[in-house]
């Protein structure tokens, strides 16, 4: 509960300051406050997610755009606050109208821990084997949602390489200003290099540690596909954006981005080729269960891989433009 | 042995928590960015580490204390390169340490760098 | 096999299309997979209506799982017509936007425009067919980002901005929605639309499912761009390219319509949400608002692709007439608005089309005497303008004869009114553009401009024709849509 | 006690009208993506609130826990979380597009630029 009010302390500076550096920072700190809150309030594979798409991913592209657009300062000109304030007014007294019949936080008699919950608490063990109930909701009960989810993903990343991307006509290398003295220095720099040089192989690992991990404990696609790419945005960060790009070609992380969608419909697909309906595991092997198993687990890698390939692609076309 | 490990453990998270404090207050009053520096460093390591290790004895000889023992070991390697990326973006950004606290200098070093950031 | 998965594929194929695309970067093999995948659509689109025809709705459980623990598919005779409509437009969108795309969008990514336009197509079935709430956020999601990005392909620069308005209010659109359904969830503990509806009764008259509704309607409102939250639309459609403005024109807020009917006879179906005490009038002044404000700036003006998005502003008011009448002529003229305005304003902005490849500019100065030069554009035009305003034997009249006699039936003669004040409004701004092009000489300066290419006039001359088609031997789409009304209202008698 | 039970969503309620007003107050479009972030986040938070039982753990099923917390939230909300951040990637593209198309990132003075052409 205190977590909340410090949350709604974050919300109120960012509303008030003018640094759109401090901004962004403080929205990177409420995200990363929200998960603490979600690990307190037991939902862990959000906390995950939230913190390692919300605070990373967000706060980098955020800042990346803030490079490019060099307007640190907002002018100070709001010229309809009245306004604004007033339909937010009138919208929150609706919610906390609406929130006078809802059950109180955190009591078990509410409707929802009776009508769909019980099943997969008490059904999923056996009928899809994993210790992990928010996992196998997710890639098999409701699998159909995931597959739109990776679907949004990909047209993210494919819409950002349409509005901003550049066809590069091979490596070619960019002269900067003021920008490469700075870059200039990072590289230079022996610890930043050494220190990242350690790390990154700790990050992949770890990465895909969390990818086939995500059956017993909080962890699976999403949390994997931006830790390993988190990896790759580390080293592009300390060492030039061209270097990144030649490690990862362009065309090989569009072709990932496809080959993971392909993947999870294609699971689907077999599945309704081989007598069920569609995204149906259990008729993957002869026991259901292991059925279950083989599906959750490909069809967590394809979402591994389309939002790994997603992040790399979404950050290497804000990398890569020129001011 | 049962209450001295608690002991210990209570002991170690409360001097991490104090530490965390100063820490705290240290960003908060120190003029300069340079110093501010010092009180997110012992956030980072103090603090943080101190904590950790009352909970890892807490926690007894589990899979949770070698957990834990890795993020002390990853926060020993990830914060000094933090606190050295800052110092170095903030020589790059144009901010100077405060170098003698004489009053001249410090009216000259105040006047031409902007060094609260 | 094949037969009974057909629910599934009808979404998956245009869905799988896409990245395929992404992987063969020529672009003439992504226009094939474009073409392939939405005419397969198409045909599974129709063989879906006559099954539903034949057999009633159809239940499709994803993954196995039964229904409110599973996402189920439900198609019954609205969405079965709405699957028509939506492939019908993308098929016949396609082959034209082959000539108008290469023309508006930079070589190197017109492969990933037709990535864009399959995730879109893809996007507004999935939300037609989904029988489960929170799915069809996620399907909405997709197909709103993907006109995003094809609304900011764009020539003009202001069509950046154009993307970025319709962006932050799609967004905050969706989370409206996002917070109703998750009011909802509260309340019932169920997502699966047809488990809600039974479950709605009970908790009714709580305070919270009040606000649910709230939020669910203008979240959707804010999507189907009713009066007060349409701002972003005019933009959206004037500065996108052609291609897209047509196909966005025609399916976008239809499907949007389509959420709202969903949400309001399905969800809130046995609770008769629409006897609330305020809420029918509330509806319609929006609606009767729209039509008339909207056909009145639509009068004034300059940009005719701007003209036609005010004009789709009022055409999305008489839906809402339709649905704010509550009986079953006024829901089937509402609903086979649907699919005719679908068919004339998408007919309206392909001419637009190819008023632009040969002109490069669709403003009305640019535009006098120009019936000489490219005579069949012009007629297109005409053609569809007066099915705009429903001229007898056209599909306009259809619709709109059903609205009125649905608000005859209710008595309420300020509905009746505002529709012939508007379509005397349609009239005004249809004959401002047609006496430019016909009866103006064509200034000397003015470049030399042939007509379009078959490729762009034949699929606007099909979309046309099928207006008047359809306008005369109206018989089958109105017994699916009268169908259609039965079902929806099935829940409320 | 009627008061804590209904006071978690109250101040969720807070936290999202903070972010609905920095998005339709602030000029800044940068300053937009970061309400529509907030927003968001919060909308998050009014799920996760929702999903707790009091006394439950986390969903993961193990030996002698009887009471777990609800997972199907969870699941709606680590969709959520990706479409999220799809669309801040998408806004934030578009912001640099219209900082190089019209030179500057605040919204009065792009619609300025816009009226006079």
């Amino acid at each position: 509960m205190s977590l909340m009010v410090f949350m709604a302390v974050i919300g109120f500076a960012v509303a008030r300051l003018r640094n759109l550096f401090g901004v962004v920072m403080l929205t990177g700190i409420f995200s990363l406050t929200s998960a603490v809150l979600y690990v307190v309030l037991d939902a862990v594979d959000v906390a995950f997610t939230e913190a390692a798409v919300g605070a990373g991913i967000a706060t980098v592209l955020m800042l990346g755009t803030l490079a490019l657009t060099t307007s640190e300062e907002k002018t100070v000109s709001d010229n309809k606050p009245l306004l604004a304030l007033l339909l937010v007014t009138i919208t929150g007294a609706v919610l906390i109208y609406g929130t006078l019949d809802m059950p109180y936080y955190g009591d078990p008699t509410a409707p929802i821990h009776h009508h769909v919950a019980p099943r997969y608490l008490m059904d999923s063990a056996y009928e899809t084997g994993l210790p992990n109930v928010v996992t196998s909701v997710l890639a098999s009960y409701r699998g159909y949602d995931t597959l739109g989810e990776v679907f949004v993903i990909f047209t993210a990343a494919a819409g950002v390489l349409l509005i901003i991307g550049r066809p590069q006509r091979g490596r070619r290398r960019a002269r900067r200003d003021a920008q490469w003295d700075i870059e200039h220095g990072i590289r230079k720099n022996v610890i930043l290099r050494v220190v990242s040089k350690l790390l990154l192989p700790m990050i992949l690992l770890f990465a895909l540690y969390v990818q086939w991990h995500g059956d017993f404990g909080p962890g699976g696609g999403f949390q994997a596909g931006v830790i390993f790419a988190s990896g790759f945005i580390l080293y592009a960060l300390i060492f030039d954006v061209d270097l990144a790009r030649a490690v990862v070609a362009p065309r090989v992380s569009r072709f990932f981005l496809a080959l993971g969608v392909l993947l999870y419909g294609g699971v689907g697909v077999v599945g309704a080729l081989l007598g069920g309906n569609y995204l149906d595991y259990s008729v993957l092997a002869r026991v259901p269960t292991d059925g279950q198993h083989l599906g959750i687990l490909l069809v967590e890698l394809g979402v591994g891989l389309t939002v790994a390939a997603a992040m790399i692609t979404i950050f290497f076309t804000f990398a890569s433009q020129e001011r | 042995m049962e209450i001295l490990l608690d002991a210990v453990s209570w002991a170690l998270i409360l001097v991490g928590s104090v530490f965390l404090v100063i820490g705290g207050v240290g960003m908060v009053r120190l003029p300069d960015v340079f110093a501010r520096m010092h009180g997110a460093g012992i956030i980072d390591t103090m603090g943080a580490c101190a904590v950790l290790i009352g909970l890892m004895v807490q926690a007894g000889l589990t899979i949770v204390t070698i957990k834990l023992l890795l993020i002390v070991v990853f926060i020993m390697f990830t914060s000094p390169t933090t606190t050295h990326a800052l110092a170095r973006a903030a020589l790059g950004g144009g901010a100077r340490p405060q170098v003698a606290d004489s009053p001249a200098d410090a009216d000259a070093g105040e006047g031409d760098s902007p060094s609260k950031t | 096999m094949t037969a009974a998965q057909i629910p599934a594929l009808q979404v998956v194929v245009a869905l799988l299309a896409a990245p395929v695309c992404l992987i063969l970067r020529r672009p003439r093999v992504a226009w094939l997979i474009a073409l392939v995948a939405t005419w397969a659509s198409l045909v599974m689109a129709l063989i879906l209506l006559f099954s539903v025809l034949k057999v009633g709705p159809i239940s499709y459980l994803l993954g196995d799982w039964e229904a409110p623990w599973g996402i189920e598919y439900r198609i019954d005779m609205v969405s079965a017509f709405l699957l028509v409509i939506v492939t019908t437009i993308g098929s016949l969108v396609i082959p034209y936007a082959q000539a108008s795309v290469e023309a508006e969008v930079p070589a190197a990514r017109v492969y990933l425009f037709y990535c864009m336009y399959l995730l879109n197509l893809a996007g507004l079935l999935g939300i037609v067919i989904t029988g489960d709430v929170f799915n069809l956020f996620v399907f909405l999601e997709i197909s709103s980002l993907s006109s995003y990005v094809l609304i900011s392909l764009g020539r003009d620069r202001r069509a950046l901005t154009a993307a970025y308005r319709y962006l932050v209010m799609g967004t905050i659109g969706a989370t409206f929605y996002v917070i109703g359904v998750g009011l909802t969830y509260m309340m019932t503990g169920s997502l699966n639309m047809v488990d809600l509806a039974t479950l709605m009764p009970a908790v009714i008259d709580t305070r919270t499912i009040h606000v649910a509704l709230a939020f669910l309607t203008v979240g959707l409102s804010l999507k189907l761009a009713l009066f007060p939250l349409h701002v972003w639309l005019p933009n959206a459609y004037t500065y996108a390219p052609s291609a897209v403005s047509a196909f966005i024109a025609a399916t976008g807020t239809k499907v949007a319509v389509y959420a709202l009917l969903r949400i309001v006879f399905t969800v809130f179906g046995e609770v008769d949400v629409l006897s609330f005490p305020g809420v029918q009038e509330v509806l319609l002044t929006l609606a009767a608002a729209a039509m008339i404000g909207a056909s009145a700036t639509a009068i004034y003006q300059e940009n005719v692709k701007r003209v036609l998005a005010y004009s789709s502003l009022a055409q999305i008011g008489y839906m809402v007439v339709g649905i704010g009448m509550e009986s079953a002529t006024g829901l089937a003229g509402s609903i086979v608005h649907l699919f005719n305005h679908a068919l004339m304003k998408g007919g309206l902005f392909m001419v637009l089309g190819c008023v632009f490849l040969r002109l490069g500019s669709v403003e009305i100065a640019d535009m006098h005497g120009l019936a000489k030069r490219m005579p069949l554009t012009m007629a297109a035009f005409v053609a569809g303008g007066l099915s705009l305003i429903g001229v007898p034997l056209s599909v306009g009249f259809i619709s709109k004869w059903y609205l009125v006699q649905g608000a005859l039936e209710k008595g309420w003669w300020a509905a009746v009114a505002v529709i012939l004040a508007s379509s005397i409004l349609a009239i005004v701004y249809i004959w401002r553009i047609v006496e430019v092009a016909y009866f103006r000489p064509r200034p000397e300066g003015a470049p030399a401009v042939s007509e379009a290419p078959a490729s762009l006039l034949v699929p606007t001359w099909m979309m046309i024709g099928a207006c008047y088609y359809f306008g005369i031997d109206a018989t089958r789409t109105l017994d699916v849509a009268v169908g259609a009304a039965e079902t929806l209202l099935g829940g409320l008698r | 006690m009627e008061f804590p039970g209904l006071i978690n969503y109250w101040i969720v309620v807070v936290l999202m009208m903070t972010g609905f007003y920095i998005v339709i107050a602030h000029n800044n479009l940068v300053k937009k993506i970061v309400g529509l972030n907030i927003f968001q986040v919060s909308m998050f938070t009014f799920y996760i609130t929702m999903a707790k039982v009091k006394g439950g753990t986390a969903p993961i099923l193990a030996e002698g826990i009887a009471q777990y917390s609800n997972p199907l939230p969870h699941v709606l909300i680590l969709t959520a979380i990706v479409v999220g951040v799809a669309t801040t990637a998408l806004g934030l593209a578009l912001v640099v597009r219209i900082r190089d198309a019209y030179g500057t990132v605040e919204d009065d003075e792009i619609e300025a630029q816009e009226n006079d052409r």
